[in-house]
């Protein structure tokens, strides 16, 4: 097993990463641009290195500097979280070459799956259905015109190294076409330094569903069931869980085979997940893969009792999958929810800022996977995640019947606005309830609007106007303590969390 | 203390008096209620009323305060009942032809698609912003002449800093 | 299903059963004494009645204001939590007479049960193994004299309204028999209001192995597995676990059939545990029933998925439990730590206090009950737990590396003592981590002492060094931010949970 | 700055030289570190030092420092280097055959076994005090007359109260 990891990221997922080390008896050390040099995952590593400025590109995006942070401190594994460097084979084979431990699968795998054309006709031949769409990458106007034409509108207009939810846009219609265009591939360009990009037909209110694989370095691959990723905003995930409410037990064995065959096509290795579309009539495509831990990969631990990144350390390091598929079970159900800096009221905009108080939910079944504390700052240069907040129950009701309440105790308060309302409302929801939901679903009926207690009766009014009293004389009861600091007060009523609920 | 409150537009008359270190009398329309608040952190409070418990957060935007609790939030304002009477309403502000366009988040500029004089047409790209990786074009919101060009490719804004003017 | 219930207790598991009722859509309302007017369950309930001051005996455990404060608020049923009412016979039927339902068995499975001479002889009836002692209860000194004699030293002297470990004292010889008579009397007295005492022989070192069961109004009985719950201090337990290293399945399957038969033996319903002492040879004898939900509750909870305080709610309800016995599988292991307010180093005494800042643990496989908030007061009057910090991990060893990294992430500061290091202590003992303890391990293992960084290498010496220097100074860095308000920074500089690592 | 650190009995010369706002030189005997230090609470601080992290709570008790980190503890005092020759050292305090029993815990009173006058035996129960329903006997630690009784039975006492003395 190895004695240190460096973990070439950062946020709550390096904070996840540091955990499993611990748990392993490994080192950690971390990496930190000058954005986060008090950062959560800092305080929790064994070491720590500085590798540049704020902006990622110049920092945690330094392949050279990463390399040598770790030749500094020892260590003999990187992990790369997701994200960043994660799904990068030149990142991949230079820590190789450096003879450092690369926890990640093959940089082969990585490049053949990152190239999205690619990967859809290796996926076609290997078995694996494939959305229409262009036979290989394009570069001008009047190329997606032409493709376009055969298969009809709307079409997606995708990076070909994109992935993730990024670098992806729709069009509609032909008067689109030229401004989106010029987005996509102006954003490829500056985000993956690659501006080529391909079509697909887009497949109207589909779900979005995934397997999550793992294979060893000896050729064992399992599937570890499916996650539903179909709560979207800006073709980002905001919810997932596990099961899905849709697949049936037909359609998780048949994806489950195909998610393997998807996996040994590209000898793949570590932990990987096959992203598919699946329509109204239970058909699923291949859609992606990504070959790194996910986001949502916490769901999915809470429904098999497995520890993903743990495994991934361990494949990494050699070692034989401790289990075959048929040891693997479902039990129960997990969702999360991830909570952002971000405002829904404004098209889902990053909100970020000073965290002043913090309160996270717990209790049974409830899991909270932060990367920050209280006074943390959730910079303004990366992805502004605040935590993943994760319920599970015995069944699908008892799972959301803890998320509300966990959302209900969960209190952030600062110079940021969350989305904590947003999931509030959506778990209320009678479709979402119902497991009636496509990627479509946000844009179809999220209006964000007033959410004050409407049925406040007297009783609560008569609390909430002598809490505002209060307020606004700076000083609540006495509870025989001395009030705080008049300082920290002042910060703290600046702005609060909850009060997203409230947008006019 | 008298004071008039105004929650979602409506105006409300209330007393307030205390009645000890931590109770108080709150009177609204025909209600009467007594309250025991404690303060249990720093902007939050603990109030019963009539044994029902409620646990608030509570924040200052401006002349509002946002009280908000786990099932929601209401934004109000609290004036003094003597001061409320001569409260100066402030006038409409005049709109004008001239369109600011603003940083709604703090980022970067990727791209400047004007210069200075030049004539766009509504919803023609201007200027492209990134924020966390996500690039977003912004449009003109109307025809007209681009008066000022504020900001450079590459330079990093401020959430409401002034990009661009259109006329 | 109800439509509210008050909750007649305080702490984490007031706390716990609101949470129950949330995730039901119940609502819950609180009691509270005049030291508990800002506690954490009064701010979590719905409804919070006040019913007297600060000791138990004159607000949490006067029938008839907390009969009055659930008339007042509607409620129709009452849950008693542990401790306080919850083995009271007398205030279920109250309760009962009242029109409400009661959270718990009834009352006579209680009456029986709670009678521990009583309980000895009916369990003896029933076919289930008692330890040696005396037949009935006893008054006076020579009468255990003569009981002594005849079973022989040690012995253990209890109150037979006792349990929970508290009424109980072990006589070694003849010569501490006439003090501990005295001390146990006394303590009877006022805290059961019961002065009869009963003798037992003391098993040495024996495990504390108890079962879980539930059982449903219809008579539908099951048990949900062991705890183990051999580390104890002062005769109580501070961690527990499920399942029990030295339990083997066929001694599982024999203490779960036994169970059943004891829970059956009185016609029980609701969550009950049969307590069992375990020697060497895999011997188990009754104890004593706990006709309530256990502290330790939670690692069966983490086992089999299941809801104990919903199921309990559900059955008082009049619902028929969901399960059968073949349903309760246990998956994995899982570890509770007790984080009291106590000095491990002056006994376990209480040491409670106001806390300052709080931080806990969470990630994969974490759950953390707390009864407390960053600013609450531990008080003085009643039982000082702080929270229960559980860990779940595929197997036992990795419950306990993840149990290891939680206490780590554990931070807490005020003017309070905790017991982090000494859990610390024992996730690193060898024994322990063998599973190789018994009752006597803490009295025969632990010795305070101090515990500063022996391997303090010149880094962390310079670190430690330059961090005295900014607490003696009063500022630490400037992270370009404002520093903490004074007044707060002073009082947060006191003491600190961590700093119970060392004695002296 | 000159300190004079004791840890554990030990003394060490130490010399700290702030270099920059964050970072500071810290030399002790022929060591010499730079180190980067922020405040991430009120009584927290992170501490790279040669590329590792050091997360510490820090608490003032008396004299003392104590310096907290996930692993352990290590308490110290710090002195000023040119005060630290002029610091008086503290007399031996006299033990006299005076004992006073004292609350080891904030608690209340259940029972006094002896009054003022009494002759008292070695490890005799004096006195029950209980905390959160235990009770707990003290002992008289000497043979001796109870010389001054300074509680009654019911009594709530806070920790280090005294009970009562015996000469």
């Amino acid at each position: 097993m190895f004695k240190r990891i460096l973990i070439a990221n950062r946020g709550e997922i390096a904070v996840r990463v540091i955990r499993a080390c611990r748990d392993l008896g490994i080192e950690s050390v971390a990496v930190y641009s000058d954005a986060d040099r008090a950062a959560l995952h800092v305080r929790e590593a064994d070491h720590a290195v500085h590798v540049g400025p704020a902006p990622a590109a110049e920092s945690y995006l330094k392949i050279d500097r990463i390399l040598d942070a770790a030749k500094r401190t020892g260590a003999d594994a990187i992990h790369p979280g997701y994200g960043f460097f994660s799904e990068n084979a030149a990142f991949a084979r230079a820590v190789e070459d450096a003879g450092i431990v690369w926890i990640g699968p093959p940089p082969e795998a990585i490049e053949r799956m990152g190239d999205k054309v690619e990967a859809r006709k290796l996926m076609a031949a290997a078995g694996v259905p494939v959305v229409p769409g262009s036979p290989g990458t394009l570069e001008t106007e009047s190329e997606v015109r032409s493709i376009a034409k055969k298969i009809g509108f709307p079409i997606m207009i995708k990076a070909a190294a994109g992935g993730g939810g990024k670098g992806l846009r729709l069009v509609e219609n032909d008067k689109d076409l030229a401004s989106v265009v010029r987005t996509v591939s102006s954003e490829a360009k500056s985000s993956f330094g690659d501006g080529r990009f391909y079509v697909e037909k887009f497949v109207r209110n589909p779900r979005h569903i995934e397997i999550q694989v793992l294979a060893d370095r000896k050729g064992n691959t399992v599937h570890v069931f499916e996650r539903e990723c179909s709560i979207q905003r800006r073709n980002q995930k905001v919810i997932e869980e596990s099961p899905s409410p849709f697949v049936t037990p037909e359609m998780r064995a048949r994806m489950g085979e195909v998610a393997v065959r998807a996996a040994r096509a590209v000898k793949y290795y570590s932990a990987g997940t096959i992203e598919f579309l699946a329509d109204a009539d239970h058909n699923f495509y291949f859609l992606e893969m990504n070959t790194r831990i996910q986001v949502e990969h916490p769901v999915t631990e809470m429904v098999t009792g497995l520890d993903l990144v743990r495994t991934q350390i361990e494949i990494a390091a050699g070692e034989t999958l401790p289990f075959k598929q048929h040891d693997i079970e479902q039990r129960g159900w997990a969702i999360e929810c991830r909570i952002y800096a971000e405002d829904p009221a404004a098209g889902f905009v990053p909100a970020p800022g000073r965290i002043e108080t913090l309160r996270f939910p717990d209790g049974p079944g409830i899991r909270n996977d932060a990367g920050v504390y209280p006074g943390a700052e959730v910079p303004i240069y990366y992805d502004p995640m605040i935590s993943k907040l994760a319920a599970w129950g015995s069944d699908r009701a008892q799972a959301i019947d803890r998320m509300r309440r966990a959302l209900g105790e969960f209190i952030i308060s600062g110079d940021l606005t969350t989305n904590l309302a947003f999931h509030r409302w959506i778990m209320n929801h009678p479709d979402y309830l119902a497991g009636n939901f496509d990627t479509g679903f946000i844009g179809r009926e999220y209006r964000p609007g007033p959410s004050h207690e409407k049925d406040a009766d007297h009783e609560r009014m008569a609390a909430m106007l002598l809490a505002a009293m209060a307020a606004q004389r700076g000083a609540g009861g006495t509870n025989g303590k001395a009030p705080a600091a008049p300082a920290r007060e002042r910060s703290a009523w600046r702005t609060l969390g909850r009060i997203d609920m409230l947008r006019r | 203390m008298r004071y008039v409150a105004t929650i979602e537009g409506a105006e409300h008359e209330v007393e307030v008096e205390e009645l000890s270190a931590d109770t108080y009398a709150i009177r609204f329309g025909d209600q009467s209620f007594e309250a025991d608040l404690r303060r249990v952190g720093p902007a939050s409070v603990s109030i019963i009323v009539n044994n029902r418990s409620f646990d608030f957060d509570l924040a200052r935007e401006g002349d509002e305060i946002v009280v908000a609790s786990r099932t929601g939030a209401t934004r109000l304002t609290l004036v003094d009942a003597s001061r409320h009477a001569m409260r100066a309403r402030r006038a409409p502000r005049e709109v004008s032809g001239r369109v600011e366009i603003k940083a709604a988040m703090p980022g970067r500029v990727v791209n400047v698609l004007v210069a200075a004089g030049d004539e766009v047409t509504a919803d023609q790209g201007v200027i492209i912003v990134e924020a966390m990786k996500m690039e977003n074009e912004l449009k003109s919101p109307k025809a007209g002449k681009v008066t000022e060009v504020k900001v450079v490719a590459g330079q990093t804004v401020e959430k409401g800093e002034l990009l661009l003017v259109i006329e």
